[in-house]
């Protein structure tokens, strides 16, 4: 009995976590990261990967029920907790870990796990929750009606003439990788986003503007979120390295952390795979066929320029409605590394009023 | 049947341990994998024999995970086809000289394996009946059938030039020179391909974070375990298939043949991970028609410049 | 060389034989449409073992690899053009059932009484030491014309399957006059053109 | 005598098949099920060529090349058919075989 207590200590001693970061936490979130980093505890990509999840701050109403769907997915063991800012973060690591094991150690099931299909009604949806409205309308096709709970999906036209299922899927707002709280309502064929629609929740409560950033910091971190979501998972722990190292007050690391800054972002602008990778992403219908327009290389440029403190040319930020508009037709990997591109965040989405772009 | 100049393990061995002995292999070779891909991702060695343990441990402790409307049955025997395809595959890759299993179409059952997997991992992909994991399972899908050609014609071109589709004779053919010499394009081809049917390094798009995990993000549990142990696995064989068929396995002076074939194995496989761990994820649309259009013409030149090797008795 | 099989293999022969049939059946009795295909993959799979036994280990090999792949694009057309990909409405789509099944069992029936009551021949000649190395042979000598013939049918279906399943010609591609450098495609693929 | 045994086993199976086959390739309505039905067929096709090879003529390579030429006639079926639903489906949003008698001419 003890040796399995024992086992399951050792097994749990590095958990995977899940994030969830409520508007204006972006700096907790950094501490938060460099400690995981230190650890060597790994992030989890989807909620059936974690065992902890950690919230940073207070969350809005919506996100907070958006955070109790991703909760519903977690596999036992699995142990929630907050994390407020000004505390200590290796602390309150450390009593997660002791909770969860708590709860693996008691022998009693969980009980009342909600069934997956009682969020389906609920539209802010959740990690995938599929979407129930919005299927009656348009020509009724043979297959109609519900099938354990989900509308079936209908037809649509589709780039290659054939016309296939439309399936509604609704991204976010909590997501590892994708800006918590943005919502990404799409209309998929296949992996192909046919319609999309951006939006903010909790977007009138969000009024609390977090301390501002380093710029520099902010832009390894805008990178170091890049390059997870492109795969480059080495090269995005060394940018997360870089920005930590940045934050220290000892003068030695931070030009450790300056040096490491300008290796990573050499190396990102130097590899020709990323750039072949993602080179064409987010160009938009208009200037298709013209080798021009990279608008995601032309960002990532622009966040390595400002990590390594070189002045660079704010790249205009599209609205939502744009940002949405040219998301339609693409594949969701591309949809995913735009949106990572853009290094979005509600609290300056708000301040900054809707017409950025300009 | 043909005299083969070596016995296979079970003859040698007796049936049981032979089975054990290479499901023991395949399962080192699959923590050989997991760890020094922890120790590159880590960025340091200190622990990463003893992380894939804990990870074992730790996903065994774990409640499998439950979807609305799954194909339950699809989906469970998608993750337990995976590593078992995987040990499969390495039935027939030499082991200390000898191959469990010993046909005469050796190469074509790696392939045949191979293609199963494939199919097995789309049904990971299909079984939770969630968005991701079906991206994910698409992604593998046109990935698979890309390289499936070049990897095909790179071990036609290995069976070309040993005139025999028996892996022991491969190796027996390159007493004198290693294949990897006059078809070296046939041996990047194979490697690559093997990324590529593993998920693996910058072929790892039907599971990268992008959508969320793809194949794997709603696996938890023992499902998950048997899935990334599979993978791993596989991934150890076709190194070890790449040493032997590529490298000449077990031949090489002073130390003893076995001892050569790991480090060998070794080698393979850690210059696949490191080499693999620098590069990022590739969109699938790009490395398909690489496939395609670069791959497939390329590994037939190689067939045909080693088939022109095998009349002028460059072999022989 | 086994010459003639064991009991124990006939045996195996024989389970993998009903449980072939018995996936055959399972295609068109469940309703999850990836069901069906990996259904018909059992039955495909079933059938190379027997081959196995029968020492044709090429064919028998040949056949899982080929099969598999076969039934994984089957999927994702089940997936595409199926009105209920997972058969979670359970609908049946047949016409004439009654009729098929009287085909198919007197098909059936005919075929068993040939096999039952001829009287075949018996064997002429032992077991090849290698039967992929004469089937090799075959291909390359005494059969080469069947090859040849099998390769340009090959070759045909390519071409016709592609033109008949591609919706987009060169016009599309590039430009009424032909004059674009880069194709314009929906996804612009991976080399530079 | 065994061998014969086996070839009438086995051929009893590929009969079995091919009848499975033949009822799903005419009882179907969509053309996928139909091209699935045929596959069938041509499996016990396979099947049977494996025994006749085993148990008649094993020195003469004739019935694996009835086998293969069951394989490619398997794949060819596949490609055609594959190629035939996307065109018929593009056109007018068809899979079904009766929705596509005025092919019949």
């Amino acid at each position: 009995m003890d040796l399995i207590g024992r086992l399951r200590s050792w097994a749990l001693a590095r958990p995977r976590v899940l994030l969830v970061d409520a508007p204006g936490t972006t700096g907790l979130r950094w501490s938060l990261e460099a400690e995981l980093d230190r650890r060597g505890w790994t992030h989890a990509v989807s909620p059936a990967q974690a065992d902890l999840v950690v919230i940073l701050g207070e969350p809005g109403p919506q996100l907070a029920h958006a955070v109790d769907v991703v909760w519903s997915q977690v596999p036992a063991p699995r142990h929630r907790m907050y994390v407020r800012d000004g505390v200590d973060v290796a602390v309150a690591l450390d009593r997660g870990v002791q909770d969860l094991l708590g709860r693996a150690g008691s022998s009693a099931r969980e009980v009342g796990r909600p069934p997956p299909a009682s969020f389906l009604g609920s539209d802010d949806g959740g990690h995938e929750g599929m979407d129930h409205g919005g299927g009656h309308e348009g020509h009724h096709m043979h297959h109609g009606g519900e099938v354990a709970g989900l509308p079936m999906a209908m037809t649509g036209p589709d780039r290659d003439g054939l016309e296939l299922d439309v399936l509604k899927v609704s991204l976010g707002p909590v997501h590892p990788g994708w800006p918590t709280g943005l919502v990404l309502r799409a209309e998929l064929q296949g992996d192909v986003l046919a319609g999309a629609d951006l939006s903010w929740i909790d977007a009138e409560s969000v009024s609390e503007v977090g301390p501002s950033l380093d710029a520099r910091q902010s832009a390894l971190d805008h990178l170091a979120r890049f390059l997870v979501v492109a795969g480059w998972p080495t090269a995005a722990r060394d940018a997360r390295r870089a920005r930590d190292g940045l934050r220290s007050e000892e003068h030695a690391r931070r030009t450790a952390a300056q040096r490491l800054a300008e290796e990573v972002t050499g190396k990102v602008l130097g590899s020709r795979t990323l750039a072949w990778a993602i080179a064409g992403a987010g160009r938009s219908q208009r200037d298709r066929g013209t080798s021009s327009a990279h608008p995601v290389l032309g960002r990532l440029r622009h966040w390595c320029d400002l990590a390594v403190g070189r002045d660079s040319a704010n790249p205009p930020t599209p609205s939502l409605q744009d940002l949405a508009a040219s998301l339609e037709g693409t594949e969701i990997g591309t949809a995913r590394l735009i949106v990572a591109s853009l290094g979005l965040d509600p609290v300056t989405s708000q301040r900054v009023p809707e017409s950025a772009g300009a | 049947m043909r005299e083969t100049a070596t016995a296979t393990l079970p003859e040698a061995w007796g049936v049981l341990p032979a089975v054990l002995a290479v499901a023991l292999v395949g399962v080192g070779l699959g923590l050989v994998v997991a760890s020094v891909d922890r120790a590159v991702l880590a960025g340091r060695t200190r622990g990463a024999v003893l992380e894939p343990l804990r990870e074992g441990a730790r996903l065994l402790l774990e409640q499998r995970r439950t979807t609305l409307a799954p194909d339950r049955l699809l989906w469970r025997l998608g993750c337990v086809a995976v590593p078992v395809l995987a040990l499969l595959s390495l039935a027939v890759v030499p082991v200390g000289g000898r191959t469990l299993w010993s046909t005469s179409a050796d190469l074509v059952w790696f392939n045949a394996m191979e293609a199963l997997l494939w199919a097995a991992i789309w049904l990971v992909g299909w079984g939770p009946n969630a968005f991701h994991a079906l991206a994910g399972g698409y992604r593998f899908l046109a990935q698979g059938l890309a390289y499936e050609l070049p990897l095909m014609f790179a071990l036609v071109t290995v069976g070309v030039a040993a005139g025999s589709l028996r892996t022991t004779d491969v190796l027996a053919a390159q007493d004198g020179l290693w294949f990897v010499v006059t078809m070296p394009v046939a041996f990047a081809v194979f490697v690559a391909s093997a990324a590529a049917f593993a998920f693996w390094g910058p072929f790892a798009a039907p599971t990268s974070a992008d959508i969320a995990g793809g194949v794997t993000s709603e696996l938890s549990g023992v499902d998950r375990l048997l899935v990334e142990a599979g993978r791993g696995v596989f991934l150890g064989a076709t190194a070890a298939m790449a040493a032997a068929l590529f490298l000449g396995g077990d031949s090489g002076p002073w130390l003893p043949g076995p001892l050569w074939q790991l480090l060998k194995t070794l080698a393979v496989v850690t210059a696949l991970v490191w080499v693999g761990r620098r590069l990022p994820v590739l969109r699938p649309d790009r490395t398909v028609e690489v496939g395609w259009m670069v791959l497939v013409p390329l590994t037939l030149v190689q067939a045909l410049v080693v088939a022109v090797l095998v009349l002028s008795g460059f072999y022989a | 060389m086994l010459t003639d099989l064991s009991g124990w293999v006939i045996a195996t022969v024989a389970v993998l034989g009903l449980l072939s049939v018995a996936s055959g059946v399972a295609v068109f009795v469940v309703d999850s449409m990836a069901r069906a295909t990996f259904a018909l993959l059992g039955s495909f799979l079933a059938v190379a073992g027997v081959l196995l036994a029968f020492d044709l280990v090429y064919l028998a090999v040949v056949t899982a690899l080929m099969m598999t792949i076969e039934m994984a694009i089957m999927a994702v057309f089940m997936v595409m053009f199926m009105m209920n990909p997972a058969g979670l409405m359970p609908m049946t789509m047949v016409h004439n059932p009654k009729g098929s099944a009287v085909v198919g069992a007197g098909a059936f029936v005919v075929l068993t009484v040939g096999i039952w009551t001829i009287d075949w021949p018996a064997r002429r000649g032992q077991l090849p030491t290698d039967s992929t190395r004469q089937l090799g042979e075959a291909v390359m000598g005494s059969h080469m014309l069947v090859m040849l013939i099998v390769g340009i049918g090959l070759f045909a279906t390519i071409l016709a399957g592609t033109v008949l399943a591609t919706a987009r010609g060169r016009y599309d591609r590039f430009g009424a006059d032909l004059a674009a450098r880069r194709p314009d495609d929906p996804v612009p693929g991976g080399l530079p053109r | 005598m065994t061998a014969e045994l086996v070839l009438q086993i086995v051929l009893t199976v590929a009969a079995g098949l091919i009848g499975v086959g033949l009822f799903g390739a005419l009882s179907q309505q969509s053309i996928v099920m139909v091209m699935m039905g045929l596959e069938l067929v041509l499996n016990g096709v396979l099947l049977a060529g494996g025994a006749a090879w085993f148990s008649l003529a094993p020195e003469l390579p004739d019935a694996q090349m009835l086998a293969v030429v069951a394989l490619v006639v398997m794949a060819v079926e596949m490609a055609m058919g594959f190629a035939v639903t996307i065109a018929i489906y593009r056109a007018r949003q068809v899979d079904m075989v009766d929705m596509a008698t005025d092919l019949n001419g």
